[in-house]
């Protein structure tokens, strides 16, 4: 069916020590995580030139919505696959792998000027971002958390409702509640980047990538789980320490793919085999090493069927 | 005379007669180019029967889940909770108009005014440098009107309007105006330069002074080009996205306050086919339905603006 | 003395003259815009080789008709017409007769000047080149001796490749019978063709309707009743859509038969 | 006869009418330099952000995760391919429906619908011919997400536009010229292509300049196909997947690397030279041909 | 016999008159369009409530001429002038000396006419109402008073505000001559105004002048040399871009001192 995106490889059949490929490889899905991947398909092009990888940026929902219907080969997510779209794979008879790529995490951020938040706790977090947990208003001051901050309004931001990282924080932090409604949205985290740099009251979040890079324009808060306060750091997210504020990010690989496309299958085992570094270079968090050896047997399993 | 001076080696009359003979050629022409043509006039129609057929079936569904009724009075665009959302078009709608009522407010007044001047006091030289610099505007692309409304116009509003929000409708919609001044401009220039001179020197020459020589019988004169120009500006402005989506914030709010962040209806069908949502969730439905609504929105618009050209088209 | 003798043999000549020496025969022509009846039950018979003057006073339908003629004024929207005109035997508003092919053989100059926004070369070399006249040589010869027709030549000589726009106003109306005169017409519709022309450009052309009146016939309209005497054989005077009187040209100047003819080339009304 | 008219009363009004005259000409001076104020603050903040990353390499690399590598290569060359097919599809539709419309449509309910029809189309956002490029092009016909499928999904987006200006091109063509045509016994094939197109044509590329840097500039529809962002090759035909210009400066604002800001910058910069050589080249034609009647 | 006393005597009042009666005053006037002199050393009275006529071939310059008079020959680019032309003692080309008072005062009517896509009334009426007169009853007599000095009254009183593109090319060229006449200028320029028009239309406009000349003073382009011994006053014989001759009409068509003048008017030239 796809002509010009399903590759059809000349190679067929295991191994491929020092073997040259061709054929397509295609990527969709989210903004996320498309750094990652670009970085791969980057350097991937320098092992294996005459493979082509395209990577594109549709969004997590959009991108499964083309995995779907069987017009990907990998689709990445920076949450895991829905229900509802995995009865839609399920329907057009396409089997897929989970594959985690890195760790991302969740920064709360405020103004340079503001010296007066030292950390916060999750069940403060909730308190100020869930709607109608001060007043009814929404409208919440410092001083509503602790009484001794000052007697100023909170201005809140927050990446928009259709964002992986809106979903995850709304898992973790808001428990289904839904966000305070004076909250400032923008689907760019560098757009929110320029917003609580420009408000002292600010108060916001977005992915570590974005806090990483403009350390000089913001502060990050500490949050206490229960075990005291953690500043979010390449260590304390890898190690779990930095708790419930990092996640995965994934990339899903279509099995059909993996099995009849050798160059899928040689791209995904790079992925694998050089995500640490990848993810490391554009502002994310490696995993631990033994995940990704796992999930690299976990697909080689997948090809051999 | 020369038509009939003997030594002429050849009449072009007969030679006419000849060709003409051969000219089966031309004849297929004739009767083949009215066909192409409204075929090409008919792939303007087919894409408005794809885009219903597009749009038509996935808001079919979106209804299926939740009511019109509610779509069109509720005032809240709450889609993200399945269960407790609300699904009321009116944030998005009022966010939309808005925007755009400000574009037009910057864009239609100084989009005539520079299309005055070029056309009726600048000098041929002046016209020839400026109109192309000014089609520059246009061209820039609409992600880079975004990051200069949020990070240039915003804050130099702050300065005059201090509760001014960092996301709002008023920047982006002034941004938007600045980027739709081109089109105006250069098309209602287009319109006033059609208008034949001998009329302006008519006007002139009963010691009409240039603006009224403008205002009073050029202006009137290309009353169907200039309207054609702002309904132009106007369907660019509904269903601009970048800007709006960067500079407006992302918040549906039923608001006609200014410096207040908004969402427009284009802006939300970005935020969900670039983000996150499920296929196959309301949400994702919900998009189609938004499309939908601003085809109806842009329908209504346009059988009022052909009125209204109708009514001020001239002959000369 | 001799003059009239002349005349008269003419006018014997004239009705001597068979059928087939008619081109345009109009039969019971109508016309309306709309609901505004501007032609009245025309009857109206053009001969060969001579010239047909058409007078009246402004708005009397004179450009309407020479409009009719060539079809040309199926352009103007909701315009009816009723009756018949034949050109050479074939009525004109049939449905198997191609108005390009009668448009060939009936040139047209109109009233306003109307070159078209190009040089003057190729504003005279448009007619051939669309009947598919290509071959340079030929075209440069077509265009010379066209705009010599014209009384042209000499002015334009030297900027045949500049545009025609920056032509005076009687330069553009005689680069248009150039025009005209390139493609050889049969018929040649003229409506007040020297109405921009100074006397000694309107003198050539004059001299040349007389010339070209060998071989072509040519109807033209005129505002100047002395043009009208002057160069034409036969003048139709048209008032209020109606043809009053029809006649030979020198007989309806010095002996109308009509009382509002006589009024009008005496000047009594208007 | 007596007189109506005040000559005193005249002079005194001049002043007024002078000075209106004066004061609006300032005004309207003010609003065309306006739109160039803006124009220069825009180019001069992207130019400072640009500078030190616009060099050779820029333009022959491909994307890059590192913003010192990362290059514009894929996206000129794929906006290029676009306008490949979006130029002659979008202008041949466009031309031949304003032809249509204007010189061989009767007045009748057809052509009135057509035309609320595009006037209509010009006016549905981007992002809605994207999703019919998607469901059209990418899916039902098969085409993939090819420079074919995007260049027709973009020709319609843009065709309304050039429709509307050469409608109103092709309008203002004096009916004289049209007469003086048919008089010569040209059809009516050979008055609209000799005669009616080329003194419309200043017309027809002033529309076609703003409808065709729209389709360079744009970003949204080409998101919705799901055209990549990333590609480490050149596309080789017309069937081929390719990515363009915008795609590429949108990705890089959103990265989070500050430097990524100065690469897109830099992006921006190649777009508008590519913009502006189009537009010479149309602004060569139009003056070339421009004429007042 | 008579006649010929009265236009004697004529001549003499007309070189008794003081230095106060030239209304126009032309000094050496030369005219460039671009490489191309088009006007060379000038030099013209023009008298008050005279009609002075202008003659010449085609492309002689009448028209830049007299569009220089009330310097619509601006509008023109890469025009350049040198010399002088004073209007009632003040120069025109002063940099103080506002374009629109001048035109105000100088009316023009054209070689082809300009009516404006507006209604037969607003066409009239827009001269007055750009000069602030408002008042309804004033304008309706304004307007009805132009268009029966353009004699076309009877013809558009029906139709006063539908538009004035429906008329015909002379209804269209009366039309403007009414809108020049409803601003009552002082001097009244007019470049061929009845070319365009049947002979009974341009009786009543040569009545017309001979009216308004009581008033006004009228220069007129004409390529009609009847016309001009009919109506002027004055005559002004123009070619290749100079004044070969200028005296009182009767002289230069009976006894012109240049031998150009009288082959051109004996129809020897052009
Ligand atoms: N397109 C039109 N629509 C409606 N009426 C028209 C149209 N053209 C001409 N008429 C009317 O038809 C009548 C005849 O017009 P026509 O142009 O034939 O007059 P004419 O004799 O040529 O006058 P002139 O000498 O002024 O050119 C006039 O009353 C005119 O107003
Ligand atoms: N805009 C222009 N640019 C260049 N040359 C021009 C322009 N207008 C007129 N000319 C030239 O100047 C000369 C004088 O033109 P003008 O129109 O004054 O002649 P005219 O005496 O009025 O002729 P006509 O009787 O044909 O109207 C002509 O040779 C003409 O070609
Ligand atoms: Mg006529
Ligand atoms: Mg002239
Ligand atoms: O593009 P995202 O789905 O990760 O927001």
């Amino acid at each position: 069916f796809t002509t010009a995106c399903g590759g059809n490889s000349a190679e067929q059949g295991g191994e491929n020590g020092g073997e040259q490929l061709s054929g397509n490889v295609v990527v969709d899905g989210s903004s996320t995580v498309y750094p990652i991947v670009e970085a791969a398909a980057e350097a991937y092009a320098g092992e294996q030139p005459d493979v082509k990888v395209s990577v594109g940026l549709s969004g997590t929902g959009g991108g499964f919505e083309k995995f779907t219907k069987g017009e990907t080969d990998f689709s990445n997510a920076s949450r895991p696959i829905k229900d509802a779209e995995k009865e839609a794979a399920e329907k057009n008879g396409i089997q897929f792998e989970e594959l985690q790529i890195a760790f991302d995490g969740l920064s709360i951020l405020v103004n340079k000027d503001n010296d007066w938040v030292d950390y916060l706790t999750v069940d403060e977090l909730k308190k100020i971002f869930a709607s109608g947990a001060v007043n009814g208003d929404d409208k919440v001051k410092w001083s509503d958390i602790r009484p001794e901050w000052p007697n100023e309004e909170i201005k809140l931001f927050s990446p928009g409702h259709d964002s992986g990282t809106f979903d995850y924080f709304d898992e973790v932090i808001l428990d289904g509640q839904p966000l305070n409604k004076t909250a400032q949205l923008s689907e760019d985290d560098n757009v929110l980047v320029q917003g609580i740099a420009g408000d002292k009251n600010a108060l916001g979040y977005f992915g570590f990538a974005y806090y990483i890079e403009n350390k000089d324009k913001l502060r990050a808060v500490p949050i206490d789980n229960g075990n005291g306060p953690v500043e979010p750091t390449h260590e304390t997210i890898q190690s779990g320490e930095y708790a419930p504020l990092s996640r995965p990010v994934f990339t899903y690989v279509s099995v059909k793919s993996l099995k009849e496309k050798a160059q899928v299958y040689d791209f995904a085992k790079f992925l694998l085999e050089n995500g640490a570094e990848f993810a490391e270079e554009v502002g994310y968090v490696a995993l631990p090493q033994e995940k990704y050896d796992e999930q690299l047997k976990k697909i080689e399993g997948l090809k051999q069927q | 005379m020369a038509m009939t001076d003997g030594n002429r080696s050849y009449s072009v009359r007969k030679m006419i007669k000849e060709n003409k003979k051969k000219q089966n050629g031309q004849q297929f022409i004739e009767w083949l180019m009215p066909k192409l043509l409204l075929l090409t006039a008919t792939i303007s129609v087919l894409t408005t029967i794809g885009i219903l057929f597009t749009l038509l079936f996935e808001t079919f569904i979106f209804f299926e889940r939740v009511s019109i009724v509610e779509f069109l009075t509720s005032k809240e665009w709450l889609p993200w909770d399945e269960k407790t959302g609300s699904f009321g078009i009116a944030p998005l709608v009022t966010g939309t108009l808005l925007t755009t009522a400000i574009a037009m407010l910057v864009a239609i007044p100084i989009g005539l005014a520079s299309a005055i001047y070029l056309s009726e006091y600048a000098s041929e030289k002046a016209r020839k440098v400026l109109k192309p610099i000014l089609e520059v505007l246009a061209g820039i692309p609409t992600i880079v009107y975004g990051f200069f409304a949020l990070t240039f116009v915003t804050p130099l509003l702050q300065k005059v309007i201090p509760n001014l929000g960092i996301f709002n409708a008023l920047s982006p919609g002034i941004v938007m105006g600045i980027m739709i001044i081109p089109m105006v401009a250069s098309l209602s220039e287009d319109a006033m330069s059609s208008v034949p001179n001998s009329i302006r020197e008519g006007a002139l020459g009963l010691g009409s002074t240039k603006l009224e020589v403008a205002l009073k019988v050029v202006l009137p004169a290309a009353t169907s080009g200039i309207v054609a120009s702002f309904m132009l500006a106007i369907s660019r402005a509904v269903g601009e996205t970048m800007i709006v989506a960067v500079a407006g914030g992302s918040s549906p709010v039923l608001t006609f306050d200014v410096t207040k962040s908004i969402q427009t209806l284009t802006a939300y069908i970005v935020q969900v086919t670039t983000g996150d949502a499920g296929y196959g969730t309301t949400v994702y439905y919900s998009i189609y339905a938004v499309g939908m609504t601003l085809f109806v929105f842009t329908l209504a618009m346009n059988l009022l603006a052909q009125y209204i050209s109708r009514r001020f088209r001239e002959e000369y | 003395m001799e003059l009239t003798v002349v005349k008269e043999r003419k006018n014997k000549q004239a009705e001597e003259r068979s059928e087939k020496n008619v081109v345009y025969r109009t039969k019971n022509l109508n016309l309306w815009y709309g609901e505004h009846h501007a032609l009245k039950n025309i009857d109206l018979d053009i001969y060969e080789n001579e010239v047909t003057a058409i007078i009246g006073p402004s708005g009397c339908g004179k450009s309407t008709y020479i409009k009719t003629l060539n079809r040309m004024i199926e352009l103007v929207p909701n315009v009816r017409t009723s009756g018949e005109i034949t050109y050479r035997g074939r009525n004109i508003f049939d449905k198997s007769y191609r108005v390009e092919e009668l448009r060939t053989q009936v040139g047209m100059v109109f009233q306003k000047p109307n070159p078209f926004p190009k040089s003057i070369y190729d504003n005279v070399a448009y007619g051939p080149r669309i009947h598919g006249i290509r071959d340079k040589k030929i075209l440069d010869e077509i265009v010379e001796r066209s705009l010599r027709g014209a009384a042209i030549w000499d002015e334009v000589k030297d900027r045949l490749h500049t545009n025609a726009y920056g032509l005076s106003g009687g330069q553009q109306q005689r680069l248009c019978i150039a025009r005209c005169l390139a493609i050889e017409p049969d018929v040649i519709l003229m409506d007040e063709p020297t109405s921009a022309l100074d006397p000694i450009s309107t003198l050539k052309v004059e001299e040349l309707v007389q010339e070209l009146k060998k071989n072509y016939s040519i109807i033209i309209v005129t505002h100047n009743m002395q043009q009208a005497a002057r160069i034409s054989d036969k003048t139709a005077f048209f008032l209020n859509g109606e043809v009053v009187e029809y006649n030979d040209t020198d007989k309806l100047f010095s002996n109308p038969d009509d009382k509002r003819t006589e009024d009008y080339i005496t000047g009594r009304f208007g | 006869m007596e007189k109506l008219i005040d000559k005193q009363r005249v002079v005194q009004y001049m002043d007024g009418r002078l000075l209106r005259n004066n004061v609006l000409k300032f005004l309207f001076f003010l609003a065309t330099l306006f739109g160039l104020i803006v124009l220069v603050v825009l180019l001069y903040r992207i130019f400072t952000q640009a500078i030190g990353w616009l060099n050779v390499d820029f333009l022959n690399n491909f994307p890059s995760r590192r913003p010192e590598n990362a290059g514009i290569k894929a996206g000129l060359v794929g906006s290029l391919w676009l306008m490949v097919i979006v130029a002659p599809v979008s202008l041949i539709l466009g031309v031949g429906t304003a032809i249509y419309l204007e010189e061989y449509a009767k007045k009748s309910r057809f052509t009135d619908f057509i035309q609320t029809n595009i006037s209509n189309l010009a006016g549905v956002p981007s992002i809605v011919f994207g999703l019919l490029g998607l469901t059209i092009f990418v899916r039902e016909l098969n085409l993939g997400r090819s420079i074919l499928a995007a260049g027709l999904t973009m020709s319609l987006l843009v065709l309304p536009v050039i429709v509307v200006a050469a409608q109103e091109a092709i309008r203002a063509v004096p009916n004289q010229l049209r007469e003086a045509s048919y008089g010569m016994g040209a059809t009516k094939w050979q008055t609209i292509y000799r005669i009616v197109l080329p003194a419309a044509i200043p017309g027809i590329l002033t529309g076609s300049i703003l409808a065709l840097s729209r389709a360079i500039g744009e970003t949204a529809p080409l998101v919705v196909l799901g055209i990549p962002t990333f590609l480490a090759y050149l596309p080789q035909g017309i069937l081929d997947t390719f990515t363009v210009m915008p795609m590429q400066i949108y990705n890089w604002t959103s990265r989070p690397q500050a430097d990524f800001q100065n690469v897109a910058a830099a992006g921006i910069v190649v777009l508008l030279v590519v913009l502006i050589f189009m537009n010479s080249i149309a602004i060569f034609i139009r003056n070339k041909f421009q004429k007042r009647y």
